[in-house]
């Protein structure tokens, strides 16, 4: 039997990119299960296909995309951006309700409560503490903003300048742009540097991410830079020579995980890229998914797959999970070990994230 | 005052990179009245042609950046016989949203995953150094754009105003069938126009790429900007459309700064309101 | 473009009447939410289309700030439900009434200028309209956007099942289509075409072409965010991205293939790119690579849209040429 | 030597020219009489290469005229003064005069002296020489739009209406300036409402009447019919 | 009554009116003549609002016109016409004339979605007074024909209709008999004056010296943007300045017909061109 999973995200315009990067992983976690045979469930072998629908990060083309989806008996949603989330939660728990695989750190995901969510990546508050703590005590006590506009964006900025002032620091005006339609970061750049900052909070897209570091760095700033989760410092060094990113913080690369290396290969091999938590997590996602199926006994009863999502999390391999996972919470968020990193001379040296062992 | 020359310098870089985009869409829509949507494309697409032939083939830049201008003025030639020529009598809109069409298309192609894929690309600069001075900055590549920047457009205002082929253009413009009874080829001279246009956006996006990033909606964000720029300075004045780029770019720079980074665009679409409101047939028209 | 058909006092009524018959009876034969979700969509775009084609189509200007306005109604109805409690009974018409204000405001300045730099003016007005709601966090809620807004309920009708909303959107755009079809055949209408056709003959016809233009801007941004509000509770949250030139220009080829400056055009248009847009999906990567060179063939085979097809069937005579280009008179842009 | 053979024009269902056949001798002044309609501007657009005809064609000696390419037809010598002028309103006068000889751009020399003569034909565009055409009144355009023709050096001219708009006295001059023009060679084919003042200065007439020539002959043989005299001369 | 004091525009450097001072007796007819360029067509843009003068000023009935907007100076009861033939070809004569009515309604955009009795009733009255304008140049035959398919009299009697659709009393004709054949211009002749018997104040451009002559009651004569010469048509014709301005060797009708007969005369006796 072949289970359909669905699959809503841009596939077009601006986000492309990222949208496919996510796509990569669930349809690599596929492409392995089906290679192995399928799963088993309730005697019967169960494969999957993916039906991916391009809603161009549009949270109303979700919601016709996630219609379209269950009108063809699709009980598995895959969605990796909060509007369309947002958006589709609602539905996800009428009549026919359907699991929705969210991919995205926005806590209000959680807050929502909504009995059909599964959210694979960690909230981003988690990471702020440790990362202030750290730049604070090695560059100094002045912060300069310049995080990119979006939701997610801002968000992450206000965390980080609360947390900078509560650790006794003193934070800049904000000088954050749009890494989605800016042209040219020196502008920017130059105004928050103009108020002498020892670190700067930065982060959007990995790549325009990388610009702003390379503007800062050839403007002459010698500091140090907390990086928001959305940019990889896998992907920044495409960009920019690793020296500047001396003294930065943010998401460790998956390549640095300890058992990883099976996942890193197979994945460069297959997409020609290197593998970023967005294809990793959405990988696990999509492992969580067929092991509580074939827990639940059903492909298509979404409830019950939802009921066993929390056991076939923390009962799944690590060469499948990537992250060791300790479960899924109530709300339903997977609590995963997603580790941070201070970069220095190219090494990354991890930080713990409060919550975490 | 650092913090002031520094973002002179970083408005006049931006200017001159608007001012080589805006310069071949102004060729195009000014002179020969087609709001060509898909310059940001034939934009997008130079950049790429230059990424493949600097890191697929070893192209040295300077024959890159040549061999994508020719290939994107012809591709541009290409379009105005498919798209455009067909349409010369339509009303307005109608090449315009063609020209949509072959953006969507243009965009869609590049990204696909069997050509160069949605990933964001890096095209190296050729000029590494860096001018510095009194703690102010300016990359080699920027200064390049700059003087490049200047160069183009004197060679094109002088091509126009001062050649006889120049003229065909503008006369083309004003009236086509007029054109035609003097002897003028036009479809020549509509094929020469679009191939300048293409020709140009190439050598913008080589120019500018290495300051920025390859991917294939890049031509979204510049279209906006430079049809701004070309309708600020009043439409198919050659002038007017450096003078609107800049005037976009120190309105940007210097908005970011005084109003928060965060609007420098709502700063940039102010300005082109707020002068189209006083001098609504741009800054370098005459009114007729 | 087609010659414009001969006006009448209502459409002649009754293929509407057909039309809007068998649109009440999908309901009824379909339980596929996804049908109707679609179906949907194209009533709400369709009436912003309305909206963009009383300007375009009569009044030959080119309203790029058209997805703004689709916003204000939109955030209007989303802020008056979710921050001030309002009814969305009442948030909507409030919405309405903000938008054509606006558009008055708009129109005061933007009619300044002519054609093209009118398109364009407006586009900037469009820009600026789309970053403000994205920038104004404490109202619009920013890049988050708001969210959760709730379907409205009327006399114990739940408006949140789509069988119920499609009456509901079914209902706007009837309302829509009739209203735009008697102002085609006013006399405000006919002026509206007039200056299409040449503003200075129309000026010195005697009509004032200017407030005639305030008044159809204001009757299109109403119209846009007419749509707007439907489509904010419609889809239960709002981003700043709807608001932008992107769908602006979407709504624009709506008109475009539909056939501007008819009466059916905006619906067929609607319809047609949403559905094959919807089918197109399947080719995944080549969507783009095929609805690209699509949109193209469209404009270069029906210049006159689908709607125009028909006309020009039924009456071949349309090879009179172009409005007059005399001295006096402008080309009134399209 | 200029011959029309047969030529028809349609615009879609539309027959405009139905057959027309008509010769243009060289060193001859050729006038097209024919009420509006006719079709004296279909016949023009179509032997400057402008229209394509349905049928037919023309040839000027013994190189085909009709093949929808006019730069081809300015080349071989046939240049159009059209009905609409067709100007270039946003480009000076001067340039509008120069544009007109872009077949001869390479003779600066003999492109001057060109202009030269059209400023001594029309001494009211050398003061406009620098204000762009649009600006200048109807029958001043008229002049920019004749002289264009002339800087082509045509070796056969095809005026359509010149007179449209004009003053009495400019009427005057443009046919002299057209008589003169004819003296130094060139034939000219004029298509005309004013019956009266180009039959003054014509050597053969035809009439259009509905797509279709209808009376042909000499100007005398005209200036003699019953059928002109009423309906194109007025007397 | 229409008058114009110290009257005259600039464009850029080119004073293309300048110091014209008079008035346009009413309920007869008045011609404008005058080289190319002279500035008439200028002229009747300065009395119809459609330019702005950069010096002096317009009155009618004695109130102050001169910056009121086009629109406003047609409801006062000034219409004009075009050089070029500017009609809406596309739409139907009917139509056409429609449209010149829509000065005299006040129904807007709320009649029209409300489809309110005053829409109703002004649609009819558009439409009577629009066919009555139809009849007064005689197009009612061909009300629902697109005007564009029209010939080009027939287009400039649209013109026209459009024009006394908007109930005028003063009406300005730019050059209506350019491009038309002698047949048509006695007819359009024909209709001009019918129109004046009517009651209705004429202004006419025109360089067909045969139809002024004939259809002027006054003559007004411009020249490099100044008023040369005003008078009845045997004064202004004999005047010196306007025919070394202006008419040349056609400065009267007895003139002409001289000319003429010379032709006719001249024709006979020449050798003769070629025979076909
Ligand atoms: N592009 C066109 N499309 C359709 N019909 C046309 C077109 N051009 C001309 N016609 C029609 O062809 C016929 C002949 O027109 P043409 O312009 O050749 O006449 P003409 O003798 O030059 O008249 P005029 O004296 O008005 O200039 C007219 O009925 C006209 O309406
Ligand atoms: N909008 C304008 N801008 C600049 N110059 C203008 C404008 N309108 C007219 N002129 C100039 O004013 C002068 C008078 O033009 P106008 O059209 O009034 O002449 P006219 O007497 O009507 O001539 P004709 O008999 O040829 O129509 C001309 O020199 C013309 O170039
Ligand atoms: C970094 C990403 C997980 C954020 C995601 N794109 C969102 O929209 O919430
Ligand atoms: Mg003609
Ligand atoms: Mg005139």
């Amino acid at each position: 039997k072949v289970v359909n999973i669905g699959y809503s995200g841009p596939l077009s315009g601006g986000a492309a990119s990222y949208g496919k990067d996510v796509q990569s992983g669930i349809l690599m976690a596929i492409d392995e299960i089906n290679a192995a045979g399928g799963i088993t469930v309730k005697g019967e072998k169960v494969t999957f296909n993916l039906v991916s629908l391009d809603d161009r990060y549009l949270p109303n083309e979700t919601a016709t995309n996630v219609k379209r989806l269950t009108s063809q008996g699709i009980s598995t949603i895959f969605v990796p951006h909060a509007g369309g989330i947002l958006t589709v939660q609602p539905l996800a728990t009428r009549d026919p309700n359907f699991l929705l695989v969210a991919y995205s750190s926005e806590p209000k995901i959680l807050a929502a409560n909504n009995p059909m969510t599964l959210m694979l990546p960690p909230r981003y508050d988690n990471y702020v503490a440790p990362f202030v703590k750290q730049e604070i005590s090695t560059f100094g006590k002045k912060l300069g903003m310049i995080g990119t506009t979006s939701a997610y964006g801002k968000a992450w900025g206000d965390v980080v300048s609360a947390e900078w002032k509560k650790q006794g620091g003193t934070v800049g005006t904000d000088n954050g742009v749009d890494y989605s339609t800016t042209v040219d970061y020196s502008s920017a750049v130059t105004k928050a540097l103009a108020e002498k900052p020892d670190v700067l909070f930065i982060g959007g897209p990995s790549q325009p991410t990388a610009l702003v570091v390379k503007a800062a760095r050839e403007q002459g700033f010698k500091g140090g830079f907390i990086v928001m989760d959305q940019a990889k410092f896998e992907q920044m060094n495409q960009v920019v020579p690793q020296s500047y990113l001396n003294g930065a913080v943010g998401v460790l690369p998956i390549a640095q995980f300890p058992g990883t290396q099976v996942f890193v290969n197979q994945y460069t091999r297959k997409y020609k890229k290197i593998p970023t938590s967005e294809a990793a997590l959405n990988y696990m996602g999509m492992n969580i998914v067929a092991a509580a199926m074939t827990a639940a006994g059903t492909t298509d009863d979404a409830v019950a797959i939802r009921a066993k999502v929390g056991a076939a999390a923390a009962s799944l391999p690590r060469t499948k999970s990537i992250f060791s996972i300790k479960g899924v919470t109530a709300q339903g968020h997977v609590d995963a070990d997603v580790l941070a990193a201070y970069l220095k001379d190219g090494n990354f040296t991890k930080l713990r994230l409060p919550g975490l062992k | 005052m650092i913090i002031f020359f520094q973002q002179f310098l970083n408005a006049l870089a931006l200017g001159g990179a608007y001012s080589l985009v805006a310069l071949g869409l102004t060729l195009v829509y000014g002179v020969m009245k087609i709001p060509n949507f898909a310059h940001g494309g034939l934009y997008m697409v130079g950049a790429y042609v230059t990424w493949a032939l600097l890191t697929n083939l070893g192209v040295p830049y300077f024959l890159a950046l040549g061999l994508s201008a020719v290939t994107l003025g012809l591709l541009a030639m290409l379009l105005e016989r498919v798209v455009f020529y067909p349409l010369r009598a339509a009303p307005h809109i109608h090449p315009m949203i063609a020209a949509i069409g072959v953006l969507f298309f243009l965009e869609a192609v590049i990204a696909h995953p069997q050509v160069f894929g949605a990933d964001f690309k890096i095209l190296p600069s050729p000029v590494t150094g860096m001018l510095s001075f009194g703690g102010i900055s300016l990359t080699g590549q920027r200064v390049l754009i700059i003087l490049a920047s200047l160069v183009v457009m004197l060679a094109l205002f002088y091509f126009l105003k001062r050649t006889t082929t120049g003229a065909t253009i503008e006369a083309m413009a004003q009236n086509r069938e007029g054109a035609r009874l003097v002897g003028i080829n036009v479809s020549r001279v509509a094929s020469l126009t679009f191939f300048i246009s293409g020709a140009l956006a190439a050598i913008a996006a080589s120019l500018y790429a290495p300051t920025s990033l390859v991917s294939p909606n890049m031509g979204e964000v510049m279209n906006l900007k430079v049809f701004a720029i070309i309708v600020l300075g009043g439409m198919g004045s050659v002038p007017g459309a450096i003078v609107g780029a800049f005037l976009l770019a120190f309105a940007e720079t210097f908005g970011g700064v005084f109003v928060g980074a965060n609007f420098a665009d709502v700063v940039g679409f102010a300005v082109l309101v707020l002068v189209l409101a006083i001098r609504p047939q741009g800054l370098f028209r005459r009114t007729a | 473009m087609s010659a414009a058909p001969a006006p009448r006092a209502l459409p002649t009524g009754w293929p509407w009447l057909l039309v809007l018959l068998l649109s009440a009876v999908v309901p009824l034969v379909t339980r596929n939410n996804y049908v109707l979700d679609v179906a949907i969509n194209v009533m709400i775009f369709s009436v912003a289309a309305y909206g963009m084609n009383v300007m375009l189509g009569y009044a030959g200007l080119l309203p790029l700030a058209h997805a703004g306005f689709f916003g204000i109604g939109a955030y209007a109805v989303g802020i008056l439900t979710l921050k001030a409690g309002w009814s969305f009974w009442l948030a909507w018409p409030a919405g309405i009434a903000i938008c054509a204000v606006l558009g008055l405001l708009l129109g005061l300045v933007a009619f300044r200028t002519r054609d093209d730099v009118f398109a364009i003016f407006t586009l900037g007005v469009g820009v600026i309209i789309t970053q403000v709601i994205n920038k104004w966090d404490a109202l619009t809620g920013g890049n988050d956007g708001l969210n959760g807004l709730l379907a409205p309920q009327l006399f114990g009708i739940d408006f949140g099942k789509s069988r119920n909303f499609y009456y509901l959107a079914l209902a706007a755009l009837a309302l829509t289509i009739f209203l735009v079809a008697r102002v085609r055949a006013s006399l405000f209408g006919r002026s509206l075409i007039a200056i299409r056709g040449g503003e200075d003959l129309a000026r010195s016809a005697g009509i004032n072409v200017y407030t005639h233009k305030l008044r159809v801007m204001m009757l299109s941004t109403a119209l846009a965010g007419f749509a707007g509000g439907l489509y904010a509770v419609y889809v239960g949250f709002l981003g700043s991205a709807i608001t932008g030139p992107a769908t602006t220009f979407t709504v624009l080829l709506y008109l475009l293939v539909g056939g501007v400056g008819t009466l059916a055009g905006p619906l067929l248009g609607t319809f047609i790119i949403r559905v094959l847009q919807q089918s197109i999906q399947g080719l995944q990567d080549y969507q783009y690579i095929v609805f690209g060179p699509l949109l193209v063939l469209l404009v270069l085979f029906f210049p006159a849209g689908l709607a125009g097809v028909w006309a020009n069937l039924r009456g071949r005579r349309a090879s009179v040429q172009g409005t007059g280009r005399g001295k006096g008179v402008r080309d009134a842009g399209v | 030597m200029l011959e029309v053979r047969n030529l028809s024009v349609r615009y879609g269902a539309y027959t405009a020219l139905h057959g027309v056949n008509l010769t243009v001798n060289s060193g001859e002044i050729v006038v097209l009489l024919g009420a509006n309609g006719a079709g004296k501007s279909s016949l023009f657009r179509t032997l400057s290469g402008l229209q394509r005809p349905s049928g037919g064609d023309a040839v000027y000696n013994g190189e085909t005229l009709t093949l929808g390419r006019p730069e081809r037809c300015v080349t071989l010598g046939v240049a159009q003064c059209p009905e609409g002028r067709m100007l270039f309103p946003q480009l000076s006068v001067e340039k509008n005069l120069r544009l007109g000889a872009f077949t001869h751009r390479r003779d600066a020399a003999g492109n001057d002296a060109e202009l030269e003569r059209i400023y001594t034909l029309f001494p009211i565009l050398r003061d406009k020489r620098a204000d762009p055409a649009g600006s200048l009144s109807g029958g001043q355009q008229q002049m920019v739009a004749i002289g264009r023709a002339l800087m082509a050096r045509p070796k056969v001219l095809l005026l359509d209406e010149p007179s449209l708009g004009l003053a009495p006295l400019v009427v005057d001059q443009v046919f002299e300036a057209v008589q003169r023009v004819n003296q130094a060679g060139v034939s000219v084919l004029l298509a005309e409402q004013n019956a009266f003042a180009a039959l003054g200065i014509a050597h053969r007439a035809y009439v259009m009447e509905g797509g279709h020539v209808t009376i042909e002959g000499s100007r005398d043989e005209l200036l003699h019919d019953d059928r002109v005299r009423s309906a194109y001369l007025g007397v | 009554m229409l008058a114009f004091e110290d009257l005259g525009i600039r464009f850029g450097g080119n004073q293309a009116v300048q110091g014209v001072t008079g008035s346009i007796t009413p309920g007869i007819i008045t011609a404008i003549i005058g080289p190319n360029g002279a500035g008439k067509s200028t002229f009747f843009n300065l009395l119809s609002g459609f330019y702005k003068p950069t010096s002096g000023r317009i009155t009618f009935g004695g109130q102050d016109i001169t910056r009121l907007p086009t629109h406003e100076v047609v409801a006062l009861g000034v219409a004009r016409t075009f050089q070029t033939t500017t009609i809406y070809k596309e739409l139907s004569v009917l139509e056409n004339a429609v449209l010149g009515h829509r000065v005299r309604t006040r129904s807007g955009l709320w009649d029209a979605l409300l489809g309110t009795g005053r829409e109703r009733q002004e649609r009819r009255a558009s439409e009577a007074a629009a066919m009555d304008a139809l009849r007064r140049v005689g197009l009612e035959g061909q009300a629902h024909v697109p005007a564009g398919s029209l010939t080009q009299e027939a287009q400039k009697r649209v013109s026209i209709a459009l024009a006394l659709a908007t109930g005028p009393s003063v009406l300005l004709l730019d050059e209506p008999a350019a491009g038309i054949n002698p047949e048509e211009t006695v007819a359009l002749t024909r209709t001009i004056r019918e129109l004046a018997a009517g009651g209705l104040t004429v202004v006419l451009i025109e360089h067909k010296m045969s139809m002024i002559m004939t259809l002027a009651d006054h003559i007004m004569v411009l020249h490099h943007g100044q008023k040369i010469a005003e008078g009845s048509p045997a004064q202004v014709s004999r005047d010196p300045a306007v025919i070394e301005a202006y008419l040349g060797g056609h400065a009267a009708p007895h003139v002409r017909d001289e000319l003429k007969a010379d032709l006719l005369q001249s024709a006979a006796e020449l050798p003769g061109g070629q025979h076909a």
